[in-house]
């Protein structure tokens, strides 16, 4: 496969064409350019998965042109291509088929048709550079590139304000992450000279412990902005803003997954640096329970699978931070197929119920959209873990070796593990047990927004077996700890799912009264969980209005217009008191000037003649 | 001065320096109605006669150095003297086209 | 000889030039002022300027004398008005010329104690020849960048003087 | 005559006929702006392709006595460092005439011809090589801006004017004084010589000397920059001038004080400007985030991106006084990149005022529906600005931060925070013109893009894309020319460690013990 250029170059042209011309073209042409650019991005992928057997041995590594160049400081525009890209590549452009075969359908009657589409293959481009890349400036162009495009399709419906509002915050706490992603940048480049992955992970051995924890922590920071963990999450159920395609192919499936993906790459550097590597665990494990329990209370559809998204992406820290590089990989792969079928089958239903996001204003839809409601099974089947699903797998691997980490942290694991069964099964029984509470009547979706669905509904099931990352990723990493007791610790985890959906089952289908009991009974604590323990209003009023205000109390009016203009300004009015008297001179009075003239002349002539005087 | 007016002598002809005295004699006098006179004209003429009076220390000084080229720079003083006149008289018809009056201390803008 | 010579024209020189100023009507003033201009040229031919002697009859006391009365009587100028005041003219005119006065009057006694002699004949490197032979060799660019001074300023008193700006 | 020689002649021949042409010709005397600067452009496009990079110093040299006595020379000449600004000077002036092809209505004629003055004066400044042509040069630009701003300026044109003016003369003066010094103490204007004398001892600076010299130097560049404190001239003079007067003003003319800092200040006055960079880096720095905190909150689109042009330019000055090779290389890139970006940010909002009449990021909103190409132009641009990948911004940001973080790594922590906020200000004020439902006036008065305009934009945005996925086009030169200015700023400077160590956080090694002997030793030999 010689031309890796092309993967990330078909969806740019695509870009490009429906960019430019789209507003001119039919909806044909449009979905013909959108889909097939990347379809054949995908077609791409499938030939180096089956043609490059030895990746392992040997990665293939293009160099197309110096970018930045300066001293001694190279950087390319390199692609590289190993086993974990691949995996990425395959994630990123199947997975993206899918959905923008889906959005054809979803987004068939919105304004700006051409434009979303333009977007969303611009999406593709930056996210298959982001894991194509062969150097860290290359993975960090991919990025910046994905949240701009995620900035772009949040605020999408960009007249409401909720929108652009959200996708400022998105581009903004992303911003903060990037920044610590920057300055390891900077250091890396400071200590090894070369962003290139090859060379920075060949020569991080031999570095010193504080270098690589310093480095690793920025990485983090600029992770836990991309992927929306603590203390930067705080913009991903905000961005449920966008469309719901979106939701699920940037902020489910591939976009946020990049922070993992970042640290995977970066696991030699974060093995050689164990307090990163705890921070990193302990990050992800606070994560995941803290947005699951903010899941637990959620009424709209779409934010509820949002904070499941910021658990789930926890557990994927999780899995890095124990040092099961593999494990974590594993359940971003399922987490994409699950999490892509869920906003997918979300949509659905929204779609179905008339833009109707609620949950409240749900239930019954089992007898209008089977198809929907069966292929939300599989995925939240998939989702809590049950066995033989895909997330079972993966999830399990990650808890087993959390347990071989600190058994502390797999018991937590298990809980949110329990919780997470619960609401994503509560969020189905809503939607379509019960009656009919909403509007207008329900209606299946077309198939060429179920047909997606089904494929991923198939992989949400299978994809455990059909995708056995730790096999293919054998060799890359550091084999994790044998742990004794695999299976009992198995039995737990999947005790622990089934518990979730029993419970759920029970409250939300046997008797209904209850959630509403307990919530009433919490009283104060459920009101701060509902709101998300108002962490967004922490954070305005520590952050965000300090700095507003004090920027324009302080530093504008007071510093810039009073001190330093005041100063200036000063100096100004003594001149202009000066001047005042000169002014006087200024008659405009020829005579007057002509006097001065003379004044002068003869003050010349007697300086001269003392002069004179002076050297005879 | 008196020394000096003792040791001329009648035969040897004129000093150099009565030449430059008559000058800035000549040239005092044109500031003077520079400075005292009030119409425009009458200063214009001042100006002219100041430029008289350095054009005669030009030649006196030619004749002291026995060289052409004082007499060459009051010749450019001429021609310059005469586009001035035309220049300047053209800018007073302007003037009193504008203003009807011929009174320096009544053209006053350039103040404001 | 020279002496009566010198004192005769330069003390109608100095009356005139005196007159120049003193003069209310401004008519007089210029035919005092063609006066100066005509016993400096009797001087310069004293001191063996004779072209520029000529030049100044005709340039000065000619064309420019001319166009100052042509204008006088164009703008029918008459006695000065006595409106208008300049208290630094006033004040510090009177001082500052007597200063003046002085302070050249010294330069030239110290700068030139001795000084040379003029005798009518002393120097005959004034003639038109002389001049041309000098205007033509040495200053001639001088000479043709005159022409142009001439031009635009022939040009500057048309464009001033039309009737009206557009 | 060379070909630079030409290419700074032509602005200043256009000028002239411009002036000589009648005024009701106004098309004409237009077409005739246009024609010359797009003529100029195209011969300085003579410059890059016969540049020949590898030599050191500088080319398409003339050296010929100007005046005779002081003797002052015109002497031009381009080297790296100078030929992308001399390119981005003569870039922009064409852009800047054709923007203002509809806005000036009021003498026309003058305001043509003042722009040309303008390029006139900028290639001059970035191609003198003679202490006293670049001041003539550097006063030269000075004027038009002057008339431009004070002339065809918004309401309070004559106070941003006169404060515009005062500030750069009161700068400018000092450096006069400090050339004329140079002069006394070398006995020549001519720079080449002044730096082989400098380098070589006779110019027999005291450490006082070079100190005071450095500063006059460096308070006029900083104040043009602007730097830190210095800067309030710049929101007044780029709210009240006409679009292409901030145009001009922010792309080319702030690089006038970098460009000095970089060509003047380091080499001359190495040690000077080693002793003195903690501060100026500390200065550089509050500017970057000042700058970002004040245009977060400004309610003017102009004022907004003024504030961020202080801080964009932090980064310039901090890259400039890391003293590395990338950081001085990013901090003439981010020069570039900073006059394509912020230049475009002005045209764009100098096209908003001509639909609306109004900076006021209030009167707008909802501009995307109406004008969706302005406004994705914007958008480009606006990413661009806050230095996106892929765009141009990204390249310099990068470049300088790297330096500075191989300087000193805990500038970098702070001055990467000015990157946080320059996306807030943007997206900030981004979201409130061209997002949200779209008010009645903005609804009548806010057509897209026209021809003319898509003439002045689309170059720009090209160069964006491509000096931010290609800067190998630009920089090898750069490289090659900020080398020497390092080496020379490197005299008497014990050579700092080639591989820096991440822990350290104290400033640099500054202790000089080599130059009180070698300028003692000039000294002996002298006598």
């Amino acid at each position: 496969m010689q031309n890796l250029w092309l993967i990330p170059a078909l969806p740019f042209l695509g870009f490009l064409i429906n960019g430019i011309l789209g507003k001119k073209l039919p909806k044909m042409v449009i979905n013909a350019v959108a889909v097939g650019s990347v379809v054949l991005s995908f077609l791409l992928v499938l030939n180096i998965w089956s043609s490059g057997g030895d990746l392992a041995a040997n990665p293939i590594h293009q160099h197309y042109f110096t970018w930045i160049q300066s001293g001694e400081i190279n950087i390319g525009w390199d692609y590289a291509v190993d086993k974990l890209t691949l995996i990425m590549l395959m994630v990123v452009t199947g997975i993206g088929s899918l959905i923008h075969v889906y959005a054809t359908g979803y987004m068939a009657h919105e304004e700006g048709y051409y434009r979303f589409f333009a977007y969303l293959n611009l999406f593709m481009f930056f996210m298959l550079n982001l894991v194509l890349g062969g150097n860290y400036l290359l993975l960090f162009v991919g990025w910046e590139g994905v949240g701009l495009c995620s900035y772009l399709l949040i605020g999408f419906y960009f007249v409401k304000k909720s929108a652009s509002t959200a996708g400022n915050k998105a581009f903004i706490v992303n911003r903060i992450g990037d920044f610590g992603f920057s300055l390891a940048m900077f250091l890396i480049v400071v200590n090894f000279g070369t962003l290139d992955f090859t060379k920075v992970f060949a020569a991080a051995p031999g570095k010193s412990t504080e270098t690589l924890t310093a480095i690793a922590l920025l990485l983090l920071l600029g992770a836990t902005g991309k992927s929306a963990q603590i203390p930067l999450y705080v913009w991903l159920p905000d961005a449920m803003e966008g469309p719901t395609p979106v939701s699920a192919l940037i902020h489910a499936a591939t976009m946020v997954t990049a922070g993992v993906y970042m640290c995977t790459r970066s696991a030699v550097i974060f093995t050689h640096a164990p307090i990163a590597m705890d921070t990193v665990a302990i990050v992800g494990l606070a994560t995941a329970v803290f947005a699951a329990t903010i899941g637990l209370t959620q009424y709209d559809i779409k934010k509820v699978f949002a904070y499941s998204t910021v658990s789930q992406l926890g557990y994927m820290f999780l899995g890095v931070g124990v040092g099961a590089f593999s494990a974590g990989v594993w359940h971003l792969v399922t987490h994409a197929f699950f999490k892509a079928l869920l906003f997918l089958g979300a949509g659905s239903v929204i779609h179905a119920c008339h833009h109707e996001q609620d949950m409240r204003h749900m239930g019954g839809l089992r007898k209008y959209t089977p198809v929907t409601m069966a292929v939300l099974a599989c995925a939240s089947l998939a989702i809590a873990g049950v066995p033989g699903t895909s997330g079972f797998f993966s999830k399990d691997a990650i808890l087993t070796a959390a347990y071989g980490h600190a058994p502390w942290m797999f018991w937590v694991g298990v809980v949110t593990a329990g919780m997470t069964a619960f609401y994503v099964w509560r969020a189905f029984w809503m939607t379509f047990w019960g009656e009919y509470r909403g509007h207008g009547h329900p209606h299946e979706s077309p198939w060429s927004m179920l047909a997606p669905l089904v494929v991923l509904a198939f992989l949400s099931i299978a994809g455990g077996f059909l995708f056995n990352v730790p096999k293919i990723l054998e060799g890359m990493f550091p084999a994790a700890e044998e742990v004794p007791g695999e299976s009992m610790l198995m039995g737990i985890s999947i005790a622990a799912g089934l518990a979730g959906i029993a419970i759920s089952y029970y409250m939300y289908v046997v008797n209904p009264k209850l959630p509403q009991r307990i919530s009433d009974g919490l009283g104060g604590i459920y009101r701060l969980v509902y709101d998300k323990y108002r962490i967004d209003e922490l954070y305005d009023a520590t952050v965000v209005n300090p700095v507003i205000t004090g920027s324009r109390s302080l530093l504008w009016k007071v510093m810039d217009q009073g001190v330093i203009d005041g100063a200036v300004n000063g100096v100004g009015s003594e001149a202009q008191l000066a001047g005042g008297w000169l002014k006087m001179l200024q008659s405009g009075n020829i005579r007057s000037y002509a006097t001065w003239v003379v004044l002068g002349a003869v003050c010349l002539l007697i300086l001269i003649g003392v002069a004179e005087g002076v050297t005879r | 001065m008196a020394e000096a007016m003792q040791s001329i002598n009648l035969q040897a002809g004129v000093p150099i320096s009565w030449y430059l005295v008559l000058s800035a004699v000549l040239f005092s006098l044109g500031v003077a109605g520079f400075l005292f006179r009030k119409s425009i004209i009458t200063v214009f003429m001042c100006i002219e006669l100041m430029l008289n009076a350095v054009n005669l220390s030009f030649v006196a000084f030619a004749n002291q150095h026995k060289q052409v080229s004082g007499h060459i720079f009051t010749f450019f003083v001429m021609v310059v003297a005469a586009a001035e006149a035309a220049v300047g008289l053209a800018i007073i018809l302007t003037v009193f086209k504008n203003r009807e009056t011929l009174n320096i201390d009544e053209i006053n803008s350039l103040k404001n | 000889m020279d002496f009566l010579f010198f004192f005769l024209f330069a003390f109608i020189a100095v009356a005139c030039a005196v007159s120049v100023v003193v003069q209310k009507h401004p008519i007089a003033s210029a035919l005092s002022l063609v006066g100066v201009m005509a016993s400096i040229a009797v001087l310069y031919l004293q001191l063996g300027a004779e072209f520029l002697a000529m030049a100044q009859i005709i340039v000065y006391a000619g064309a420019v004398m001319v166009l100052f009365i042509f204008v006088i009587m164009l703008l029918n100028a008459g006695a000065e008005s006595r409106s208008g005041r300049s208290y630094a003219a006033q004040l510090m005119g009177p001082p500052l010329l007597v200063a003046l006065m002085a302070s050249l009057g010294f330069a030239i006694m110290r700068g030139f104690p001795g000084g040379g002699t003029v005798k009518f004949d002393s120097f005959q490197g004034g003639t038109a020849q002389n001049i041309g032979y000098a205007l033509f060799t040495d200053y001639l660019l001088p000479f043709e960048v005159t022409s142009v001074l001439i031009l635009v300023a022939i040009l500057g008193a048309i464009v001033l003087a039309r009737k009206e700006m557009d | 005559m060379n070909l630079l020689d030409l290419v700074i002649a032509l602005p200043a021949l256009g000028f002239v006929l411009a002036l000589l042409m009648p005024r009701t010709q106004e098309n004409a005397i237009k077409m005739l702006a246009l024609g010359v600067s797009l003529a100029t452009f195209v011969l300085s496009l003579g410059l890059v392709n016969g540049f020949q990079s590898g030599q050191t110093g500088q080319q398409f040299v003339t050296d010929n006595i100007w005046i005779a006595s002081p003797e002052i020379h015109w002497h031009v000449g381009i080297d790296g460092l100078s030929l992308w600004l001399v390119i981005l000077s003569t870039f922009l002036t064409p852009i800047a005439i054709l923007l203002s092809w509809k806005a000036i209505h009021d003498r026309a004629k003058e305001f043509f011809a003042f722009v040309l003055l303008l390029e006139f004066g900028l290639v001059g400044v970035f191609a003198a090589w003679d202490l006293f042509l670049f001041y003539v040069f550097w006063e030269v630009v000075l004027v038009p801006m002057y008339f431009l701003i004070g002339i065809w300026g918004h309401d309070r044109r004559i106070y941003a004017a006169v404060k515009f003016f005062l500030y750069t003369m009161a700068g400018s003066v000092l450096m006069l004084a400090g050339i004329i010094f140079i002069y006394l103490r070398v006995g020549t204007f001519d720079y080449v010589q002044i730096l082989a004398a400098i380098s070589s001892g006779h110019a027999m600076l005291t450490h006082t000397e070079e100190t005071l010299l450095f500063l006059a130097f460096f308070l006029a560049f900083a104040i043009k920059v602007p730097l830190f404190p210095l800067h309030t001239w710049l929101p007044d003079a780029h709210v009240e001038a006409p679009t292409a007067g901030s145009v001009m003003l922010a792309s080319v003319m702030l690089k006038m004080g970098t460009y000095g800092l970089v060509r003047f200040c380091l080499p001359m006055f190495p040690t000077a400007a080693r002793e003195n960079a903690s501060w100026i880096v500390a200065l550089a720095i509050i500017g970057i985030v000042y700058g970002g905190l004040v245009a977060l909150v400004q309610p003017n689109m102009k004022k907004l991106v003024a504030y961020s042009s202080v801080s964009h330019l932090g980064f310039v000055v901090l890259g400039i006084f890391s003293f590395t090779q990338i950081g001085l290389d990013g901090a003439v890139y981010q020069m570039l990149n900073h006059g394509i970006s912020t230049g475009a940010l002005f045209l764009l909002v100098g096209f908003l005022y001509e639909r609306r009449h109004s900076l006021a990021i209030a009167d707008f909103g909802g501009v995307a529906t109406v004008a969706p190409w302005l406004s994705i132009m914007f958008l480009v641009t606006t990413l661009a600005s806050i230095g996106l990948p892929t765009l141009n911004n990204f390249v310099g940001e990068f470049m300088v931060l790297q330096g500075s973080a191989q300087a000193n790594f805990s500038w970098t922590v702070f001055a990467s925070l000015g990157v946080i906020i320059s996306a807030c200000y943007m997206l900030w004020m981004y979201q409130r013109v061209f997002f949200g439902e779209t008010n009645e006036e903005v609804k009548h008065h806010v057509p897209d893009l026209s021809l003319r305009e898509w003439a002045c934009v689309i170059p720009l945005v090209v160069m964006m894309v491509w000096m931010g996925m290609y800067s190998q086009s630009f920089l090898p030169v750069v490289s090659e020319a900020n080398a020497k200015i390092l080496d020379q700023s490197k005299m008497n400077v014990p050579l700092r460690v080639a591989a820096p160590r991440m822990t350290e956080h104290a400033p640099p090694d500054l202790s000089r013990p080599p130059v009180t002997a070698a300028a003692a030793g000039g000294r002996a030999d002298a006598r």
